[in-house]
């Protein structure tokens, strides 16, 4: 099948997934118990007549199958509806500042977590059975266990609060006047850096290891033997021979696993108070504001497919031997 | 005719030091090659033969090592290289076609860059245009469709991968190629093809080279000269004839026996019973006593001496210790 | 009855055989080593915990001490205490969770390869619809929708977990039926649930167990991270509902760093040992990945 | 094909289990029995450790009594839904300060707000109550109105419908150097604190105020919550202010006085307030803020349905006619910020991001999303005086603990919100910081659902009451930041608290858990028989038969001469206003409290359920053949 064809068929494939997905979600998140004007109860002066009517505004007193029939024509006309604690659009809402934000941490940590593992992997895997190799493996292993939010505390106990390097919370210092776009950029990567280390830290254990795991397979491979006996410099036969065949499972697992990523940035937000999407999805929970968790999973499914869908691209143009099907 | 030796293995001990015991797989082994000469190895799997490939080769695997002995290459003791000069000799001293030789090249470059890149980084050309050249030079050699050098593996039939795998062999011009089990996999006919291509080329080129098998109707064919290992020890060599004709050692003989008659009907005639032995904890004396059917008592407790049949043939056996040579019908 | 006890026998002889292969594995000692620590822990925590976990006992975010080995929380309740009470929702939660996962898992598995076709692409394209599912924000959807208690996690953890089981089971499953013994007793007239009972099952299980082993550690991690969020049940202590209310209280700033320090090291200690235990079961079961020799 | 169909079936049957098993917990519904068992589940946030602490130890110490409470820790939003909307509840603990405060209280005792959705949570049906309540709600006169609440607080200890556990203190910090600061509601953080407060020896600066939220919107009149109104606090002016006695003072209005009957308000307003654009605040920007508040019926003023028409008398004064006399006007308008009309004419009041053009002491200046906002002091405020500070800057570090290291840098003045107890030894500990122990105005009780049979039982709610542990939670997880609370209104409100309840009514002074008492409650009751049948060691309550002549109703007898009387405020012309009231002292022990009124599922929460789940099930099952189908075509 040529490229366009798959092209158009996993499109279609794509979008009639989400579109049933979204489905599905309406009903999970009506199900939740609870009320989006429950929480409102907390300002003293808010009488029942006055949830009654936002309930009307929201158009939450309809029935449930007219707000389906609602929800899923705005959505195909690409409407994700009004967030009912922002009172704004859920695209404005979800596009803005968080959205960059959760990318700026994910991009960092994922970009560093996969290079430094790459490099370690193939490191450790061509030194196999050697001192070096065995402690790296060991370390992979506690990384892989560690709860990551936890090692966030623990980075905040050490690098915050017992020496104040780095910032406890936030995106960037409040009210703080930059003269120049480059200070903006330092203050918000210095407010970054503890984050971005956990997830980096976490990420590096598994990458890490499936990079040293698929690698010591590749260079069990004849055509690694091949390369040696070949008298090829030692750089060339583990880079361009071994680690270039050793990266074909570690990028579509980069790819497939796009849903841990994006829901492990709700822990790491938490415990950073990084204003992203993480913390705007728990917070949407909690309130039961379904038109932003209705977005915010529609995005994040999206982007998921898109994942996998690029994955299955980039890993065609890498292997050769692959066919569109 | 005494010419110029081209390999000279001498005692050489090569062991894997593994966590559950140390593996003999070269054990004080000694062999020679002379330029043009068509060298079989032969024994079954696991006697060590691909180990003493890797050992010519200077690439024995971890946890394995040299121990001791000497590998002679073109004059020059390659045991004691450092990584990088034992680098530059491979290849362009030494070259080796390898077992299943379709899985020995890159599933992800091209065939003919393959080529090229050993052309490149051993000097030879400049860029990988010229290496492609040569490429295509070599691909005609060894009887390819020179556009080929464009291709993926993939795209290649196991003989076609095959031949890729011998225009390789010999891109630098080597003193010697090793062939390891260099037709399992393939069908009979492409077999008998590929051998014949080697065949010619070796008797063209005039290198000398080593053919690694337990193919032994092969051997017969093609061979000069026969070096017979059983766990991890020479127990016999001399000429294609005289181990076919007149082999000495049991072991020889049975596995002569053992082969399907390539002119009646295919069936083991005499089957080695027994497996080989485990390599961490050979048996005593003779490694072979325990499958032997003329065993002695003095297997059992020492090895067997080396007892000379010819000018550079020999056979280890204690039937033949101390005795000239016996015919045995 | 006497072929009863033969297979028995036989049974038993694979247990020994299988113990010898295990024991040989350093790695996978360890792990039974420290799992044997932190159960015998979970049973006998009343009478191993020095304090009532829940008690107030001492002052607030009290530094460790002879009487408190690692102090006190923000209420001034002995925090050994809490870790080692602990130690049983998260085992709870973890056995329980795999358990159940591989259960639903291994019926999805068995049903989809055993009957193929129809049936079989249902079931597997709902199977990946579960697998693209963002997790993590399902399960805190989930979680809210159910209400903090273990036993919902227990069941989110499950439904989140079970599809990858599934579709480990399904491929065994496929290569299974077309043996022949399966194929035999099919001839011989015995019926889809009783070869699925009888040969399938039994066969799938070894595989099944060495992939809950590692399910059981995700889904501690998992129920600690839920807890984090605050999405457990307060009133059961978990190493998770610890880090939370450590987290929420303030215990950063405190005196007592040990309040967030030791929850999450007794967490890295089960989940090392589960990993040991399934690297090592992966070494007996998988002869293939044992270091090849020439 | 057969076997196709007994998979397809046997799939079904798997889905079917699994959705289920993930249903919502179906309410059991309890038939009318002979007994019934005393097992109550007490909902409780599970957010908050003390007051899941003290669900705990009530529930111990009911254990003792053969009372078995089960805590269930909640979310809070789920916890609301239940009690609230679907009345589907035992028992439940909740912070709620408006129960204490004497301006709400009276939302919370109506019958008519016993309904879904309705603040009269627990069901109260009492006809006093309910007449008292309405009563409150048109008494202007601050001695009647505190006649009518000490009747009220006397009434709801007798009844305890619900009681109170504790109270928090203000437990707020700023930087010791921050003076000039008032008291409101929520402690410090008042709209005259962002006017007063100044840096002793200091003039002008950057005040930085910690807040542990976003603003949802740039919208005042969409503010939701606490954080918001204080932002829009320092934005917008008011016509009234609130003092830190808790009474209404003159602000925009410097003069305003009432009609005899109350139904007419006259509000005089300074001449020389103008908005941040210089544009002047008049008497038309007041017309239309209360025409604009009518027309669109815009949630969270209360005083809105009460208005009948609103008239400007020239450009300085204004007219509120009243439908009826309504007793908080005054509170109401310290929280309705005057808005610009020349600006709002045009604009929906639901908009995301409104004008931000107030009259406040300080103006818009710029604000990063989740980061913080600015505002800088408005050089033209009316107040020449005010603001003292040249910037007000509000952070928003949702983590306390960042929140505690911006202040102990000196990177922030004043955290406006409650710090965890935990935080409180550190904060005494540093000489910059200046912790504010004060009681404040939160209510933490426990609520009954009285219309679940035996808790309409007075004197079980009793015995319960006498188990609360309130010291203990108070010294235990509370660690002494607050108080036991005996009381219905706050002693924060000063005379308007009933002193006499604690003393009158033991079981709401009682502050210790009283096994004694509390079995001594239940031998009293006239109600049910209270005795463990089953010797499971958890009693039964069998009813008793009903007493054959039941006592008449409460007599009361409110005599309300429809003259209001407004209070003597500063300007208030003080007219005569006479409540004769016979409401003797009887009444507390006939009043009785009604039978359970039908229990009232808003919707069958199971029937929305499983419809809910049907339709899940279906749709992954479409979604399935759907992508299969897809596949299948292409091959």
């Amino acid at each position: 099948m040529g490229l366009r064809a798959y092209v158009a068929r996993r499109t279609i494939e794509l979008a009639i997934s989400l579109i049933l997905f979204m489905a599905l979600m309406f009903y999970v998140f009506r199900l939740m118990p609870g009320d989006p004007t429950a929480m409102l109860i907390e300002e003293t002066a808010f009488t029942s007549e006055m949830r009654e009517q936002l309930r009307r505004m929201w158009g939450l007193d309809r029935p449930l199958h007219e707000q389906f029939v609602i929800f899923m024509k705005n959505l195909l006309r690409g409407e994700l509806g009004i967030s009912f604690i922002y009172q704004k659009p859920v695209a404005d809402l979800i596009f803005g500042r968080k959205m960059l934000n959760t990318l700026a941490l994910l991009i960092a940590s994922h970009g560093m977590a996969l290079l430094i593992g790459m490099v370690l992997g193939v490191w450790a895997a061509w030194r196999r059975g050697k001192v070096l190799d065995i402690a790296s493996l060991v370390w992979a292993l506690v990384l892989h266990t560690i709860p990551v939010f936890w090692l966030g505390l623990m980075f905040l106990l050490i690098f915050a609060v017992h020496n104040k390097w780095f910032p406890l919370s936030g995106t960037i210092t409040p009210a703080r006047d930059y003269a120049h776009v480059l200070e903006y950029m330092g203050d918000y990567l210095w407010h970054l850096a503890l984050p971005a280390a956990t997830i980096t830290l976490i990420r590096l254990g598994g990458d890490f290891l499936i990079m040293r795991n698929t690698m010591v397979s590749v260079i069990r491979e004849d055509y690694v033997t091949a390369a040696i006996a070949k008298g090829l410099p030692e750089k060339i036969v583990v880079w361009k021979h071994a680690a270039r065949n050793a990266m074909l499972p570690i990028v579509t697992l980069a790819g497939l696993d796009m849903a841990t990523v994006v829901s492990g940035a709700v822990l790491t937000e938490t415990v950073f108070s990084w204003d992203g999407i993480g913390r705007l999805l728990y917070e949407a929970a909690i309130y039961r504001d379904y038109p932003v968790l209705q977005g915010l999973f529609f995005v994040i499914t999206l982007v998921v497919l898109l994942a996998n869908f690029f994955t299955d691209l980039l890993y065609a143009y890498l292997d050769p031997r692959v066919r569109y099907d | 005719m005494k010419t110029a030796t081209i390999l000279e293995v001498e005692n050489l001990k090569v062991y894997y030091f593994t966590q559950r015991g140390v593996v003999r797989a070269v054990d004080d082994v000694s062999l020679e090659i002379d330029k043009g000469e068509l060298v079989a190895l032969v024994g079954e799997s696991g006697s060590g033969k691909s180990t003493l490939a890797y050992a010519i080769m200077r690439m024995v695997p971890p946890p394995g090592r040299i121990v001791s002995g000497r590998i002679v290459l073109s004059g020059i003791d390659i045991t004691s290289l450092s990584e990088e000069e034992v680098r530059k000799l491979r290849w362009s001293k030494v070259s080796m076609i390898f077992q299943g030789a379709m899985n020995s090249l890159n599933p992800v470059m091209r065939v003919g860059d393959q080529i090229a890149e050993v052309l490149l980084y051993h000097g030879a050309v400049y860029d990988v245009e010229e290496g492609r050249k040569i490429a295509r030079e070599l691909f005609k050699l060894v009887g390819l469709d020179p556009e080929r050098v464009m291709s993926y593996p993939h795209e290649l039939s196991g003989g076609q991968k095959q031949r890729v795998v011998i225009a390789m062999a010999l891109a630098l011009n080597p003193d010697l190629v090793i062939a390891d089990e260099p037709t399992t996999g393939l069908d009979v006919t492409t077999q008998a093809k590929i051998m014949d291509t080697i065949r010619d080329i070796q008797r063209e080129t005039g290198i000398s080279v080593l053919l690694i098998t337990h193919d032994l109707p092969l051997v017969a064919e093609v061979s000069d000269r026969v070096y017979v290992m059983y766990a991890g020890k020479i127990v016999e060599t001399g000429d294609v004839d005289k181990i076919f004709y007149t082999p000495q050692h049991p072991y020889t003989k049975g596995l002569i026996g053992a082969v399907p008659s390539h002119i009646g009907p295919k069936k083991r005639l005499i089957a080695l019973p027994g497996e080989p032995p485990d390599l961490r904890s050979p048996p005593p004396g003779c490694r072979f006593h325990p499958r032997c059917s003329y065993a002695m008592p003095i297997c059992k407790r020492k090895e067997p001496p080396r007892t000379g049949t010819g000018p550079r043939d020999f056979v280890e056996c204690w039937l033949y210790a101390g005795e000239e040579v016996k015919k045995v019908a | 009855m006497e072929a009863v006890s033969v297979k028995r026998y036989r049974r038993f002889e694979r247990v020994i055989e299988f113990w010898r292969a295990y024991s040989r594995t350093r790695l996978g000692l360890i792990g039974l080593g420290i799992l044997l620590f932190y159960t015998l822990m979970a049973i006998f925590a009343p009478w191993i915990a020095p304090y009532d976990p829940k008690a107030r006992v001492g002052g607030s975010f009290e530094p460790p001490s002879a009487e408190h080995p690692l102090g006190t929380d923000e209420m001034g309740r002995d925090i050994l205490s809490q870790v080692i009470y602990g130690t049983r929702v998260s085992l709870l939660v973890g056995v329980l969770a795999a358990l159940l996962a591989a259960a639903i898992g291994s019926a999805v598995g068995m049903v989809s390869g055993y009957f193929g076709g129809l049936v079989d692409d249902l079931l597997m394209r709902i199977t990946d619809l579960f697998l693209v599912i963002p997790g993590l924000p399902f399960i805190i959807v989930l979680s809210v929708v159910l209400g903090p208690s273990i036993w919902n996690i227990i069941l989110v953890i499950a439904i989140i977990s079970w599809p990858s089981v599934a579709r480990l089971v399904r491929s065994e499953t496929l290569s299974l039926k077309e043996r022949l013994f399966v194929q035999a007793s099919r001839v011989s007239g015995a019926t889809d649930l009783y070869i699925i009972v009888h040969h399938i099952l039994p066969n799938v299980l070894p595989i099944v167990a060495a992939s809950m082993v590692l399910t059981i550690t995700s889904a501690i991690i998992l129920e600690a991270g839920l807890s984090f969020l605050g999405l457990g049940d307060p009133t059961k202590i978990s190493w998770g509902t610890m880090l939370y209310f450590a987290d929420r209280q303030g215990a950063l700033l405190s005196d007592n760093p040990y309040y967030i320090i030791a929850p999450g090291i007794a967490l890295i200690g089960i989940g090392l040992a589960f990993v040991f235990v399934s690297y090592a079961l992966d070494e007996v079961v998988n002869p293939r990945l044992r270091e090849r020799e020439r | 094909m057969d076997k196709v169909y007994r998979s397809l079936l046997a799939f079904l049957v798997l889905a079917v289990m699994l959705a289920s098993s993930m249903g919502p917990i179906t309410p059991i519904v309890k038939a009318e029995k002979e007994y019934y068992k005393l097992e109550f589940e007490v909902l409780v946030p599970e957010y908050d450790p003390v007051r899941i602490r003290a669900a705990e130890l009530l529930s111990q110490y009911a254990a003792q009594v053969g009372i078995k409470i089960h805590v269930r820790p909640v979310d809070l939003n789920y916890e609301i839904t239940k009690t609230q909307d679907e009345h589907d509840f035992d028992m439940y603990i909740i912070g709620w300060s408006s129960k204490n405060m004497p301006m709400y209280i009276s939302s919370f005792i109506k019958i008519s707000e016993d309904r879904p959705g309705g603040n009269n949570i627990e069901g109260i049906r009492n006809e006093t109550l309910d007449k008292l309540a309405h009563m409150l709600d048109k008494t202007v006169d601050p001695e009647k109105q505190k006649e009518i609440l000490w009747k009220i607080q006397e009434i709801l200890a007798d009844q305890v419908p619900y009681v109170g556990i504790y109270t928090r203190f203000l437990t707020q910090v700023w930087v010791k150097n921050l003076k000039g600061l008032h008291k409101e509601y929520w402690g410090y953080a008042s709209p005259m604190t962002w006017r007063t407060a100044y840096f002793e020896g200091k003039k002008g600066g950057t005040f930085v105020v910690i807040l542990a939220d976003d603003l949802r919107t740039e919208n005042v009149l969409l503010a939701r919550s606490i954080y918001e109104d204080m932002v829009w606090d320092a934005l917008y002016d008011t016509l009234v202010y609130l003092d830190d006695n808790y009474s209404p003072k003159p602000w925009v209005a410097y003069k305003y006085e009432w009609s005899p009957d109350g139904k007419v308000w006259t509000f005089y307003l300074i001449n020389n307030a103008t908005w941040h654009d210089g544009k002047p605040l008049t008497a038309d920007d007041v017309v239309f803020t209360f025409e604009y508040l009518v027309k669109n019926n815009v949630p969270g003023f209360r005083f809105v349905k009460y208005v009948e028409k609103v008239e400007k008398v020239d450009d300085y004064t204004v007219k509120l006619y009243l439908k009826e006399p309504y007793a908080w006007l005054l509170y109401d308008l310290a929280d309705t910020p005057i808005l610009p009309k020349h600006l709002w004419e045009n604009v929906q009041w639901n908009v995301s991001k409104a004008p931000l053009i107030g009259s406040g002491p300080y103006k818009w200046s710029k604000r990063v999303e989740g980061e913080y906002i600015e505002l800088v002091k408005n050089e033209n405020y009316w107040r020449r005086d005010m603001p003292k500070m040249d910037k007000l800057v509000f952070r928003i570090i949702k983590n306390f603990n960042a929140a505690l290291l911006a202040m102990e840098a000196g990177e922030a003045h004043f955290y406006v919100y409650y710090i965890p107890t935990s935080a409180v030894d550190r904060v005494k500990k540093n000489p910059n910081l200046h912790l504010n122990l004060e009681r404040g105005v939160t209510f933490y009780y426990l609520g009954f659902n009285l219309r679940r049979p035996p808790l309409d039982d007075v004197w079980l709610r009793r015995a319960i009451a006498y188990l609360i542990p309130k010291k203990e939670v108070v010294e235990g997880p509370l660690q002494g930041l607050g108080e036991p609370c005996t009381w219905y209104i706050s002693p924060y409100f000063g005379e308007l608290s009933n002193p006499e309840v604690p003393k009158k009514f033991p079981w709401i002074g009682s502050i210790e858990p009283n096994i004694e008492k509390a079995k001594e409650m239940l031998a009293k009751s006239d109600k049910y028989e209270y005795k463990d049948i089953d010797g499971d060691g958890i009693l039964e309550a069998i009813p008793k038969a009903k007493p054959t002549t039941t006592k008449p109703p409460a007599t009361v007898t409110v005599t309300t001469t429809e003259t209001a009387s407004p209070s003597p405020t500063p300007t208030g012309t003080a007219a005569e206003r006479v409540v004769t009231k016979t409401v003797t002292k009887t009444v507390t022990a006939s009043v009785t409290v009604t039978a359970p009124a039908p229990t009232s599922p808003a919707t069958a929460p199971a029937g929305k359920g499983l419809s809910t789940l049907a339709a899940i099930a279906v749709i992954i099952i479409v979604i399935a053949a759907i992508l299969l189908f897809l596949r299948r075509r292409a091959g």
